[in-house]
């Protein structure tokens, strides 16, 4: 192994010696500064791998021939090894990066960079305390001298208020080490740890250990002293501030970890609780923010936060290196990463406004490194920052620090949000020219690198993670199989999806039981299926068909998760593929963001609910989902937040409001997979949920009967906001919304019936949804238009999509003789069974108000006259057909024999909830009456055809009125569509019951997010950008600081 | 008109604070820790250094010198990145009014003196106070002396430039050197040459060379420094 | 009120008045001339630490015994520390001072109220 | 005892006076010479503490030097024609 000492020695020998080479021009020099950033590098991977993959021991190197106390020693430890080796590569990358404009600066742009670097590898290797200041002050200087090179207004400006607060930051270093030197008589850090024990009651201690932490703290830019670094941020050159973002904090932070272990308890506790406080308050900031520069300055200040409150953390419970290890790197590569390639990337897109950075959207090779990167740093999985996360929250847990994991997941949950709106904004901006990009190759180069590496990394983590067993992603192969094969066309892609689900459900599914087996045969054979419908497209169709099976790949993961992180894991991956899928339609920015933000903020409930769980299991890694149920404590408050976060993916009343905007803007055929297929994950979370917790009780109050009420309201509010829907989609949305209520409300009755009545509804709804969607989606994709009022008389044109939604409309409304009946016939039965007289009304109320809708949707579409552009209208294509009437066939088959269905239901639910329903042939008995599915069906079979024989033969001649020769007083209404009767459909009812329906939800959730932007508004006011008010602000922080902490006495 | 109020009350409060480090500090009455450690090292000659400050700074705690160094060398880099001329722009005419004669003889007299008073003060750096630093600033207030009495004195640009990222690089290389002759704990060590007479100009090891060669460089340094600062009127 | 307290005194006096200036004066070379005095407050308050009364510098001239140093001389080590320091601070205010040239080019004007682009 | 104390106390009054001098005063080039006595005292005090080194290098440095690059740095931010009264 080299001697780490040579890092020193190389960089600050060629620093010397390039400025006399500078007449051989900036090519040679060049040459001379990338070979010793390379030989940097390769010293420090030697060291990495070393101690990552041999068994390398820490090492202690001596300078001088003299031991510590007298001499100064550096440390290469795995902490060490780790952070200079990140430090060392991201400064190769940034070379690269910055080259040209270093270039063109001159030689002497070298000189500082390699001092820079330098003063970083000292910072993270010393052990000496006065050392360290040395090498923070070249750290600073140099990072001074780079950032007024390119002689702007912007960067001199920021520059000089960065001076002025590491100015000051020196000073409380210097007077801190004085002092403690004073105290322990050393320089070295080693030496102090063991002696301050000793000498803890001097008072010039406690105050030197304050102003050296301080001053660190100035240093790592946390809030509200930290205005300078934002100005920083935002005005100096991207490249160079992408380096400060990354390796510049992370010397730091390294900086101040080491002095930690000499830090007594209440100092550590202010140093987490300044990280959690800026963590929270600057992403809170980030909201407000124009200037994608200034959004990632704050986005990278709110992280250092983090890291800083998890590494004080980690001191103060003694428990520091499992977590440097398991929490501190993964958080720290994911954010270093993250940052210096969304820099770069801001720096190759110059715009000032996120708004317009739809520029992008066409330029894949900004494109895809920017997408991965904001999912990176959102800490989604598989990427470090999750995992890092993961543990956090599991560390917190085991530790009763609730209110820690609520801080830091609303302040992720903020994070994501304005990240993914510039996403958004990214993917389906409007095109606006005046944004021009500087592709220069050495950039994206240096781009493309960070994202590859920090992709190999993230894979690292999420193969060798003990919990997840590397057979766990088996179900998402396909998908990322699909991602190498863009240019296959549309059809064989959807072949192939069809074939790895069903090779997937023919090896996997025979050994299942119970739930398991009932849930992903819903999933794998309703997808199946479905995906015929995706076929209709000529094109490519280029990322629709591996997202497509990624979420199913995370549905059946989910389903077959072993541990709670495995459930989290899939559940993510759920929500970001469905994102990616909804995002993919036109202009489906808006919808696309709030159906994200309302899963993750689901999603992190459902992780604050584990983290309450796991403050009675202490387990390592993770949970196993059974002991879930051993939970006593806090079993109440679990069961809570984990359901709230079901119910937000079943668009349960309070959390709908994603549930319309994104199936409309949705593709069709897309829809159709969310509604059928994805709502039903939220209603294996809480079979899994109830099966292991059952429904604890709050006091008196029994949650099974809250949950029944939330179900039953919302089926009622679901179905009544359908019928006033003028968008097809829309109606079916909030459809599917009532319907799922309508499950909940059976599971909440916890009994054999009430589950039985929940399965069967959850394979009716499948069934019918999948109908109605393809329908609609035929019609949509012949009109053009999905609009009720536009459409009508299309039975003649569309017969077959007719009869489809025909038969749709008779199973959803209840109506004998199809599975509908069966679902309603149980669900009643279940209820009244269970004595919940009062919900069972507002039930049947909603069934019957749900053949409004349904009555609406066809007559306005298939019945009436047909407008006269849509005269040459052909039937849907053949692709939709197909699904619909596989469907219509088990609908079929499931009516004339309900057991078939119910013997499959039963199988699952008899273990847990007994005996239900008994069998005499084809009638089935329950408490309070019987129902034989198979009679009814053929007596209403024959009376069917009997009926419609009849009227074709005696049809009569139907006098045919022109449809709009409507004349109102003699003068013709310019827009005929809108007096024609399927406008405003239930125009009256809306007035009698239309105060039921006005968007209370809606408008609460927009004061929500409202309060949120004013809040963060009116924070950042104080960065005045006035750099005497910011140094008047870092004085004013250490004198509070100074009083709460040290004290007066 | 706020904002000194405010700075008033948030300086009363430095002042209070102050106030109670002051109270606390009680009075050192004997060397302990490293000083004691040092002062007894250097009573037996470990390195043969006669001024003990200069054996700290240069092989105790070397490493804080060569960083220090470095820290002198950015800045003057970095004043030199700042202030470099975009356009190579010749002055016009417009020309300074020559100095008297006097003045000139005098200052052309002086310099070479200074100039030998700094390599004295760095040459006995480890018998009498003083060393490298201040050797080099008072060369570099020699080259000062000279800016000013002779307005159209122009430093030459590569002797320094020469002199400067050489000595930088001997003193890396003396460094290595420890490393290379004694062991791989001896970076900057000064024993690779023979301690020598205690007292003597050629004693306690490479202490006088490093010195030397920080004198050279500390002092090519802030000329080159005040030269950019001086620097033709943009 | 012994030497030590009194030179502790002096350097603390002149960091309050070193930043009432940074704090105050609107032109920005006042501001780095307050940090300059802010530091010289900082050294003389490292060097007041190791001073000892009635004891001489630490050269082990022939007034210094060389069996008894260590209880002869001044401690060495802040004086080491103060003189990485003060260069430190030279060259920290002399870059300060380039980026207050440079800023003066672009806006003709030395009051820090005048660069206030970068806010909120 | 007396007149050591007494050497100290006036030092320090003087610059103390010099710095808030320096702070006040409106004309740049006498609060940069305010400064520069203010670390001229410094040394001398650095001097009667028994630290030559340190007292040396402040001399040198801090008065010498950094007094002058601040009068470089005055001249260069004034405007060009007023500049050769």
């Amino acid at each position: 192994m080299v001697n780490p000492i040579y890092i020193v020695a190389i960089l600050l020998g060629v620093g010397f010696l390039l400025p006399s080479f500078s007449k051989g021009g900036t090519k040679l020099t060049g040459a001379i500064f990338f070979a010793a950033l390379i030989s940097v590098c390769a010293i420090s991977y030697q060291w990495l791998t070393g101690f990552l993959i041999g068994d390398q021991v820490s090492v202690m190197i001596f300078t001088a021939g003299f031991k510590p106390p007298i001499s100064i020693n550096l440390q290469m430890g795995m902490f060490e090894a780790i952070f200079t080796g990140s430090i060392n590569f991201m400064a190769l990358f940034g070379a690269i990066y910055m080259f040209r404009q270093m270039a063109e600066t001159g030689t002497r742009s070298f000189v500082l960079f390699l001092l820079m670097v330098l003063g970083l590898n000292g910072l993270v290797m010393t052990r000496d305390i006065f050392n360290l200041f040395v090498f923070l002050e070249i750290t600073s200087i140099a990072t001074y001298s780079l950032i007024g090179m390119d002689l702007k207004l912007k960067s001199l400006s920021a520059g000089f208020k960065y001076m002025i607060a590491g100015g000051i930051a020196s000073v409380f270093l210097l007077l801190g080490i004085i002092m403690l030197y004073s105290v322990t008589g050393t320089l070295n850090i080693d030496e102090m740890v063991k002696i301050i024990p000793a000498v803890a009651n001097i008072k010039i201690l406690t105050i030197g250990l304050f102003l050296v932490l301080f001053s660190l703290i100035i240093e790592m830019k946390q809030f509200p002293s930290n205005g300078w670094a934002i100005d920083a941020y935002e005005g100096v050159a991207p490249g160079l501030t992408g380096l400060v973002a990354a390796i510049g904090t992370g010397g730091v932070f390294f900086a101040i970890y080491k002095t930690f272990p000499m830090m007594n308890k209440d100092l550590l506790s202010m140093t987490a609780v300044i990280g959690m406080l800026t963590f929270f308050v600057s992403n809170l900031m980030g909201l407000k923010q124009k200037n994608p520069r200034r959004i990632l300055g704050y986005s990278s200040v709110a992280q250092m936060g983090l890291i800083l409150s998890v590494g004080a953390w980690g001191y103060r419970t003694g428990a520091a290196d499992e977590i440097f290890m398991l929490v501190l790197i993964p958080l720290f590569i994911n954010h270093f990463f993250a940052k210096a390639g969304l820099f770069w990337i801001a720096g190759i897109v110059k715009s000032e406004k996120y708004k317009n950075w739809g520029m992008i959207k066409n330029n894949k090779i900004i494109l895809i490194p920017f997408i991965i990167l904001v999912l990176a740093l959102i800490g989604l999985p598989p990427f470090p920052g999750f995992w890092g996360k993961w543990n956090l929250v599991l560390f917190w847990g085991a530790t009763k620090n609730f209110t820690w994991i609520w801080f830091l997941l609303a302040g992720s949950l903020i994070e994501a949000v304005y990240m993914l709106r510039w996403l958004g904004y990214a993917l389906k901006g409007e095109d606006t020219e005046e944004v021009k990009f500087d592709m220069t190759v050495s950039k994206n180069l240096a781009v493309f690198l960070v994202t590859s590496l920090l992709l190999t990394i993230a894979v690292y983590y999420s193969w060798t993670n003990e919990a997840i067993a590397p057979i766990y992603y088996l179900p998402f192969t396909v998908g990322l199989a699909l991602f190498y094969l863009p240019f296959l066309p549309a059809k064989i892609k959807g072949f192939i999806s069809m074939s790895g689900i069903a090779v997937y459900a023919y090896y996997f599914l025979p050994d299942q039981a119970g739930f398991n087996l009932f849930f992903n045969t819903i999933f794998l054979g309703g997808s199946f299926f479905l995906i015929i419908a995706t076929m209709h497209s000529k094109g490519k169709r280029v990322g629709f068909f591996p997202l497509l099976m990624l979420m199913i790949g995370s549905l059946v993961a989910m389903v077959e998760a072993k541990n709670t992180l495995q459930f989290f894991f899939a559940w993510e991956i759920m929500t970001v593929s469905s994102y990616f899928l909804i995002m993919r339609g036109k202009k489906a920015q808006k919808a696309a963001l709030r159906y994200v933000i309302f899963s993750l903020g689901g999603a992190f409930l459902i992780l604050i609910g584990f983290g309450y769980a796991f403050s009675e299991m202490h387990h390592k890694i993770v949970l196993p989902i059974s002991l879930l149920g051993a939970i006593e404590e806090n079993k109440s408050i679990v069961f809570i937040l984990i359901s709230i976060g079901f119910l937000v993916k079943i668009a349960g009343i309070g959390l709908h409001t994603w549930i319309g905007s994104a199936y409309k803007k949705a593709e069709d055929d897309t829809t159709a997979f969310l509604s059928s297929i994805l709502s039903k994950a939220g209603i294996f979370g809480f079979v899994i949920l109830i099966l292991i917790m059952g429904i604890p009780k709050i006091g008196k109050i029994d949650i099974a009967y809250v949950l029944g009420w939330i179900g039953a309201i919302t089926a009622i509010s679901g179905t009544m906001i359908a019928i006033f829907q003028e968008d097809a989609k829309k109606l079916l949305a909030y459809s599917s919304m009532g319907q799922v209520g309508y499950i909940i409300l059976a599971m909440a009755t916890m009994s054999g019936l009430g589950w039985t009545a929940g399965m069967y509804q959850v394979v009716n709804h499948m069934l019918i949804k999948g109908i109605l969607f393809l329908a609609i989606a035929g019609v949509i994709y012949r009109t053009g238009t999905s609009k009720m009022y536009k459409m009508g008389g299309l039975i003649k044109k569309m017969p077959l999509s007719y009869t489809a939604v025909m038969f749709g409309i008779i199973a959803i409304s209840g109506v004998p003789p199809l599975t509908g009946f069966g679902a309603k016939w149980l669900l009643y039965e279940a209820l009244i069974e269970k004595g919940w007289y009062l919900q069972t009304g507002v039930a049947f109320f909603a069934s019957t108000v749900a053949f409004l809708y349904c009555f609406r949707l066809i007559h306005t579409i298939f019945l009436g006259q047909a407008k006269t552009e849509f005269k040459d209208v052909k039937e849907a294509p053949v692709w939709f057909i197909i699904p619909q009437y596989i469907f219509i066939i088990i609908i079929m088959a499931f009516s004339m024999k309900p057991k078939l269905l119910l013997d499959m239901i039963t199988f699952a639910v008899k273990p847990i909830f007994g005996e239900s329903l008994s069998w005499v042939g084809d009638t089935a008995f329950s408490s309070l009456g019987y129902w034989n599915g198979f009679v009814v069906m053929n007596i209403v079979m024959v009376l069917f055809i009997g009926l419609t024989v009849l009227l074709l033969i005696k049809a009569p001649k139907v006098q045919k009125v022109k449809q709009f020769n409507i004349v109102f007083a003699g003068e013709r209404p310019e827009t005929p569509e809108l007096t024609h009767f399927a406008y405003q459909f239930y125009k009256p009812y809306y007035r009698a019951l239309g105060f039921l329906v006005n968007p209370r939800v809606k408008t609460f959730w927009k004061n929500v997010s409202n309060s949120a932007h004013t809040i963060g508004d009116s924070l950042r006011k104080i960065y005045t950008g006035n750099g005497q008010t910011y140094a008047f602000w870092i004085l004013m922080y250490g004198l509070i600081l100074f009083f709460i902490t040290v004290g007066v006495k | 008109m706020i904002k000194r109020i405010f700075s008033a009350i948030l300086l009363l409060g430095f002042v209070f604070v102050f106030f109670i480090i002051v109270n606390n500090i009680e009075e050192a009455t004997a060397l302990k820790g490293v000083g004691k450690e040092y002062a007894e090292r250097s009573g037996n000659q470990e390195l043969g250094a006669q001024n003990i400050v200069t054996a700290i700074i240069v092989t105790y705690r070397g490493l804080d010198t060569l960083g220090e160094v470095a820290v002198l060398f950015i800045a003057a880099t970095g004043i030199a990145v700042l202030l470099r001329r975009k356009k190579k722009k010749i002055d016009p005419g417009k020309k300074k009014r020559e100095s008297s004669e006097i003045l000139l003889t005098g200052s052309t007299l002086l310099a070479p003196m200074i100039i030998i008073f700094g390599i004295y003060i760095f040459l006995n750096g480890h018998l009498t106070p003083g060393g490298g630093f201040q050797g080099g600033a008072v060369i570099a207030s020699a080259i000062m002396l000279l800016f000013l009495a002779d307005t159209s004195y122009k430093i030459n640009h590569n002797v320094f430039g020469w002199l400067e990222s050489l000595s930088g690089f001997a003193y890396v290389l003396i460094g290595i050197l420890g490393l290379v002759m004694i062991g791989a704990d001896n970076f900057l060590d000064n024993r690779i040459l023979s301690l020598g007479t205690f007292g003597s100009i050629l004693s306690a090891g490479a202490i006088p060379v490093i010195y030397t060669l920080i004198g050279l460089k500390v002092g090519t340094e802030l000329a080159s420094i005040l030269d950019n600062m001086k620097g033709d009127l943009e | 009120m012994n030497i030590t307290t009194i030179v502790h005194i002096i350097g603390f006096a002149l960091i309050i008045i070193g930043f009432w200036g940074m704090l105050t004066q609107k032109n920005m070379i006042k501001i780095i001339l307050g940090l300059a005095i802010v530091e010289t407050g900082v050294q003389l308050v490292m060097v007041s630490f190791g001073f000892i009364e009635g004891r001489t510098a630490p050269i082990l001239d022939s007034a210094v015994e060389l069996s008894k140093v260590s209880s002869l001389i001044v401690d060495p080590v802040p004086q080491a520390l103060v003189l990485t320091a003060i260069v430190i601070g030279v060259a920290v205010n002399a870059l300060m001072l380039t980026f207050v040239i440079r800023l003066y080019q672009q806006k003709r004007s030395l009051s820090i109220n005048d660069y206030k682009e970068l806010k909120w | 005892m007396e007149l050591q104390q007494g050497i100290f106390i006036l030092m320090g009054l003087a610059m103390i006076i010099a710095a808030v001098l320096a702070m006040h005063v409106k004309d740049l080039i006498s609060s940069i010479i305010a400064v520069g006595v203010v670390s001229l005292f410094a040394s001398i005090l650095y001097l009667l503490m028994q630290a030559p080194d340190v007292a040396m290098t402040e001399a040198a440095i801090g008065a010498g030097l950094s007094t002058l690059v601040f009068l470089y740095a005055l001249h260069k931010t004034k405007d060009v024609e007023e500049e050769n009264d």
